[in-house]
């Protein structure tokens, strides 16, 4: 433990909080409700950023709810986890937003999932649907995981979607969207409805269905776009905790196969924002620039995307020297073909001028909001699990971290074209450093109630795994998509700024899957309500 | 005017369209397309059905029999299932052209006959299990037909011992 | 007698031609895309698809049906009277037909305003909105450099510069990329065409279709009445010449991204209006 | 009364499609996509994606139905004319995939379809298309049968286990 970490923990016990446990680089910390503002404020002002919050049911074994609050704090590169215990009858914590403005969304998560009261701000319902009856909370213990309480059919919208098509838009989409208020031509505030990708994955894992070995197939369709990204996170969290030691290999084909997620991630996005800008053209190229990434992602794993090669231990497919050639001639015709579209599409008129100096996120806000990825890198913050928290074989490569400070629309889009080059040598170095031996190991234990926190940097930022292991499952598996953490940015991004920008801005966090989303707005002047179609935008990495 | 370059570039590309179903797809040898399962191989253990995530995979017993049933409309494509097969009954195959008009042709069953103790009448197994376990172990044949409780019983008998009451089963 | 029949003949090809153009255009754009793209006649599919729906009246009701079948009326009729001006009028005259052929323009863009407004749907009023903005940007240019054209008389320089006046603002008129604001996809769906669909959407594509044969022709026109054709020389030419014209306009498209709705309309202002003024000048000049 | 047949007919050289999510992890629907851009390019088929419901021949459906999209999904699906065509695409639209029982999903489109009947919502063909994700070929395939210009391959199989 260094000196730096010593006196964090020293100021944090001052404040109230107990070490429970120090695992590795995790520090655990119980304290009371009646600390916890304190202690997130301390956290805070040391550098901390929230990576999510999370309500556990832990009556069967301690006979409480408990939130846990994770911090990282990426300088010191160690997370500091705070539990808050509360009783079933006195089920409430104080909200930490006012200190941690992070905190909003999961907050209210665990409110609507175990059912603990955040008192001290306003509330809603977040992930649940309308028609959820109350006092029903998913991820208790004593709630089957396939209860389907009764539907209270809602053929109709709420009011304010009008329209008559619902929430869907033409290019694909997911169906969610935001709420604009403007007055005027200006925007004034965003709120995000939906969830309407919510699909109980936290309950499933815990559920009589799934065991350690499968859940991995069940992380990978979180996100259809970056699904290697949650079942690394998921494994490699069970491992964390059941302290399983990864064979090298595993851990570099891990990682290639990571980037070449990526790769696939980043071109999709620079497609769909040159659609959403009416030049399609770029959106073909890049899409054929990406087809090479998406059969490459097919030989090297079997499948085109939902990869399915990650097993607690390591993985299920080597890699062998066809493979390897194959990858190196892909990746030298994906990198030259990339780097002549980059050119043309910065070239075009409307790109730049629309991008430029729209959407911005100042640095500042970057970081009271704990922005993740790329999101973050274009407003100065320097900020990449794999530099800050390395894991699998990213301690073995040297790459530069694109940083831009300009934190607009146009400063994410060069990021992310940027990163394309960048895991390209990724790629390379960890081909070039591939070591021999087993790719899994023969067998494995993991015992019940050990905790670990995963992260990983994801296309779209630092996702997020905490775990507490169980018998035979999960006892409880928290995922926390980087979008998650991304899209309340939005409203720092929109407020002020002209309506006609929100769709690329919204785009341009790269939210799980860019296309279009609707948008509810209101104006404050007139009251009245309008409601208007806008492209990009969407959903957190579902869950 | 780099903008213009985007012709130069499609120019050198050329079209790559595949024109599938006329030409090939663009499938890899690596690719995990449905399962097959070979019925004279499989033994109705279930193993599969196990490790399947989505429960694709099924086995339910109907009347005399037991059901093994794969569902590919629900199928995830992982290939668990032929990696923990014990009898190697399954192949994954590069098939991809699944669509159907109904649900019920992505249905395809093995129907294993069950083994009933011979002493007391309780469905044991799928024969085809108890066939390849007599045949990998020398589990003589006259116990493998028994259910657990008539085998511990026989077991019990010669050896010497008698368990619970005259004439009837442990306690 | 033989000049109506010659521009009925000429209107009759640019009808049955326009969606062939447009399937020219797709295979083109597929082209750049690296693609095979859709059969040349796919357009016409489409519309013959289109057509053979059942008619639905849409939420806006008969006003917006009604307005849609005016307006692909009107297009139709100034296609004709675009056919028939060269053909009837004398150089260094505005008759009776090049006024009719400019107010036909105009009712037709009206209608396209009116016909997005009465669906009432937000997307298609703000398509409206946008189609006003652009017509407003574009349209008075496009009249007067046409005007220019047919009476400027011998003005070689002054033909010229109203020549580019007309290129640009009939590209506008065309709706494509960057100004299909109006009915952007990503943005608007469909917009001014939202709730439309069967045979009155079969309508309104047409009616696109015959704006872009104008603006195309139109050009086509004007380069050769610069050149220096009258008559039915000048028609046949520029019937001629309409295809490549129309291929030129889908190549600049492909080009291009979309334009922002208070982007596009203020940098066109920003060209056109000192660019007219420069043209009148020349015209003054006598040159 | 809807001639199946005939409208099949009419629409065999120009599909389109209108994409509907009901809560996808976006996999399927990344692959629609893809199923545009140059490898593929479905428009050579004269399909084209289209932005309403309303324009729409056949409807690309994915995901499994959450409870959530539920009322939106009835209600963009009534949105469309007669004859409702449905090319069903992935494991999860198909039969629920992954998360068929959970409490947050409604279990694929079949459940869906009795909701639909329920609101008086009539379907008039649905082509059913596994994969996950379903492959752009996969779907080229699927838009095949559902027109009738390919044989479906798929078909029930039963087989019995030889006896001993």
């Amino acid at each position: 433990m260094t000196e730096p970490v010593g006196k964090l923990i020293e100021e944090l016990k001052n404040l109230g909080g107990k070490v429970e446990e120090v695992r590795g680089r995790e520090i655990y910390l119980v304290a009371s409700r009646d600390s916890l503002r304190s202690l997130a404020k301390a956290l805070y002002s040391a550098g901390a950023y929230l990576k999510t919050c999370a309500g556990v049911d832990e009556r069967p074994i301690q006979g409480v709810l408990s939130v846990y609050y994770i911090f990282g704090l990426d300088e010191l590169g160690v997370d500091v986890i705070l539990r808050v215990p509360v009783t079933e009858e006195d089920a409430r914590v104080p909200t930490i937003v006012p200190e941690v403005p992070a905190a909003d969304w999961c907050e209210l998560e665990a409110r609507d999932m175990i059912g603990v009261e955040i008192t001290g701000r306003p509330v809603r319902r977040l992930v649940l649907p309308e028609d959820w009856p109350e006092g029903v909370y998913p991820l208790r213990k004593d709630f089957d995981y396939s209860t389907r309480p009764l539907r209270g059919f809602r053929s109709e919208l709420p009011e304010e979607v009008g329209v008559p098509l619902g929430p869907y838009h033409p290019a694909l989409h997911e169906p969610e969207y935001f709420e604009l208020y403007v007055d005027g031509e200006k925007v004034v505030d965003v709120v995000y409805r939906g969830f309407h990708v919510h699909r109980g994955i936290e309950k499933l894992a815990e559920s009589p269905r799934f065991t350690y070995k499968q859940v991995p197939f069940l992380a990978e369709r979180i996100c259809g776009i970056c699904g290697f990204v949650h079942s690394s996170c998921y494994v490699m969290a069970v491992e964390k905790a059941a302290g399983i030691e990864v064979p090298e290999r595993a851990e570099f084909i891990r990682s290639i196969v990571l980037e070449v997620e990526r790769l696939h991630s980043h071109l999709l996005w620079l497609g769909v924002a040159a659609h959403l800008l009416g030049y399609d053209a770029g959106f073909m190229h890049a899409w054929r620039i990406r087809e090479h990434t998406m059969v490459l992602a097919e030989y090297l794993t079997g499948s085109r995307k939902t990869y399915g090669i990650n097993i607690i231990g390591g993985v299920r497919k080597d890699l062998n020297v066809d493979k390897l050639d194959k990858t190196l001639k892909t990746l030298a015709t994906v990198r030259e073909e990339f780097v002549k579209l980059a050119e043309v599409m910065l070239s075009v008129p409307q790109i730049r001028s629309r991008a430029s100096g729209t959407g911005v996120l100042s640095r500042f806000e970057a970081r009271a909001l704990s922005v993740v990825g790329p999101v973050a890198r274009a407003s100065g913050l320097y900020r990449d699990v794999r530099k800050d928290y390395p894991y699998f074989a990213y301690r073995e490569v040297s790459f530069k971290v694109p940083l831009y400070t300009e934190g607009d629309n146009l400063a994410r889009l060069l990021v992310r074209v940027e990163e394309v080059l960048e895991s390209i040598e990724i790629i390379k170095q960890l081909i070039d450093k591939l070591p021999g031996g087993p790719i899994a190991v023969e067998s494995w234990d993991i015992p019940p109630y050990r905790r670990a926190v995963a992260a990983i940097e994801a296309p779209r930022g630092e996702d997020v795994h905490f775990i507490i292991t169980g018998v035979g499952k999960p006892y409880r598996w928290r995922v926390r998509a980087p979008t998650y953490q991304n899209i309340p940015a939005l409203r720092a991004m929109l407020r002020g700024a002209p309506l006609a920008d929100a769709p690329l801005t919204i785009a341009s966090i790269d939210p799980c899957f860019s296309c279009t989303d609707r948008v509810v707005v209101y104006d404050l002047k007139t009251g009245s309500r309008r409601t208007l179609r806008i492209s990009g935008g969407v959903p957190p990495c579902p869950l | 005017m780099s903008l213009v370059k985007i012709l130069e570039i499609a120019l050198k590309t050329g079209r790559v369209t595949r024109r599938y179903p006329a030409e090939e797809p663009l499938v890899t040898p690596e690719f995990r397309g449905s399962i097959e399962v070979d019925p004279s191989k499989c033994w109705g253990c279930g193993a599969c059905v196990k490790v399947c995530p989505p429960n694709a995979l099924t086995l339910t017993p109907s009347g005399k029999s037991l059901v093994l049933e794969y569902f590919v409309g629900r199928c995830i494509f992982c290939g668990m299932c032929a990696e923990v097969c014990p009898a190697k009954a399954i192949t994954v195959t590069k098939k991809f052209e699944l669509a159907s008009a109904n649900l019920r042709d992505l249905r395809s069953r093995v129907v294993h006959e069950v083994l009933r103790c011979s002493v007391c009448g309780t469905p044991i197994a799928a024969e085809a299990e108890v066939r390849a376990v007599v045949k990998a172990s020398p589990v003589s044949e006259e116990y493998a037909v028994l259910c657990p409780r008539c085998r511990k019983e026989r077991f019990a008998k010669s050896i010497g011992l008698r368990v619970g009451a005259p004439g009837g089963g442990p306690s | 007698m033989l000049h109506s029949l010659l521009a009925l003949v000429a209107f009759l090809a640019g009808v049955t031609l326009a969606p062939v153009y447009d399937g020219l255009e797709r295979k083109l754009r597929a082209a750049v895309h690296t693609r095979i793209g859709p059969p040349i006649l796919q357009t016409w599919y489409d519309l013959v698809k289109l057509f053979s729906k059942e008619l639905v009246i849409p939420e806006g009701g008969s006003w917006c049906a009604l307005s849609a079948v005016l307006e692909l009326t009107a297009l139709i009729a100034s296609v004709a009277l675009l056919n028939y001006v060269p053909l009837a009028v004398t150089s260094g005259t505005v008759g009776a037909e090049v006024v009719a052929f400019i107010a036909l323009l105009s009712v037709a863009t009206a209608l396209t305003i009116v016909r997005a407004v009465a669906q009432n749907n937000v997307y298609s009023v703000v398509g409206g909105f946008r189609e006003f903005t652009l017509a407003l940007s574009s349209e008075p240019f496009l009249v007067f450099s046409y005007l220019a054209l047919v009476a400027g008389g011998e003005r070689p320089v002054f033909k010229l510069s109203s020549l580019l006046i007309l290129a640009i603002s009939s590209y506008v008129l065309s709706s494509r990329i960057p100004y299909d604001i109006a009915e952007a996809e990503p943005e608007l769906s469909a917009g001014v065409n939202i709730e439309l669909a069967g045979p009155l959407l079969g309508v309104a594509t047409m009616s696109t279709l015959l704006r872009r044969f104008l603006a195309a022709e139109l050009t086509a026109l004007a380069l050769v009445l610069v050149v220096g054709f009258e008559s039915y020389q000048a028609l046949v030419l520029a019937l001629a010449l309409t295809p490549v014209v129309w291929v030129a306009h889908a190549l600049v498209s492909i080009l291009l991204g979309r334009t922002r709705v208070d982007m596009g309309p203020k940098a066109l202002l920003l060209t056109l209006l000192p660019l007219s003024v420069v043209t009148v000048v020349i015209y003054g000049l006598g040159l | 009364m809807v001639d199946l047949a005939r409208a099949l007919r009419a629409i065999k050289r120009s599909i389109w499609v209108y994409h509907l999510n009901s809560g996808s992890c976006n996999a399927c629907d990344i692959e629609v996509l893809d199923a545009l851009t140059p490898y593929f390019d479905v428009e050579r088929f004269g399909v084209k994606l289209v932005g309403s419901p309303r324009h729409a021949d056949v409807i690309l459906f994915t995901g499994p139905v959450t409870r959530e999209s539920l009322p939106k999904v009835v209600r963009a699906l009534r949105a469309m004319p007669r004859p409702r065509l449905l090319l069903v695409l992935g494991s999860c639209g198909v039969g629920g995939g992954i998360w068929w029982d959970t409490y947050a999903t409604t279990g694929g489109f079949s459940k869906l379809e009795e909701i639909l009947r329920e609101q008086g919502v009539e379907v008039d063909r649905v082509v059913y298309v596994p994969g996950c994700p379903v492959r752009p070929e996969a779907i080229i395939y699927g838009i095949l049968v559902l027109l009738g210009l390919a044989e479906q391959k798929v078909r029930e199989v039963e087989v019995h286990a030889p006896g001993g």
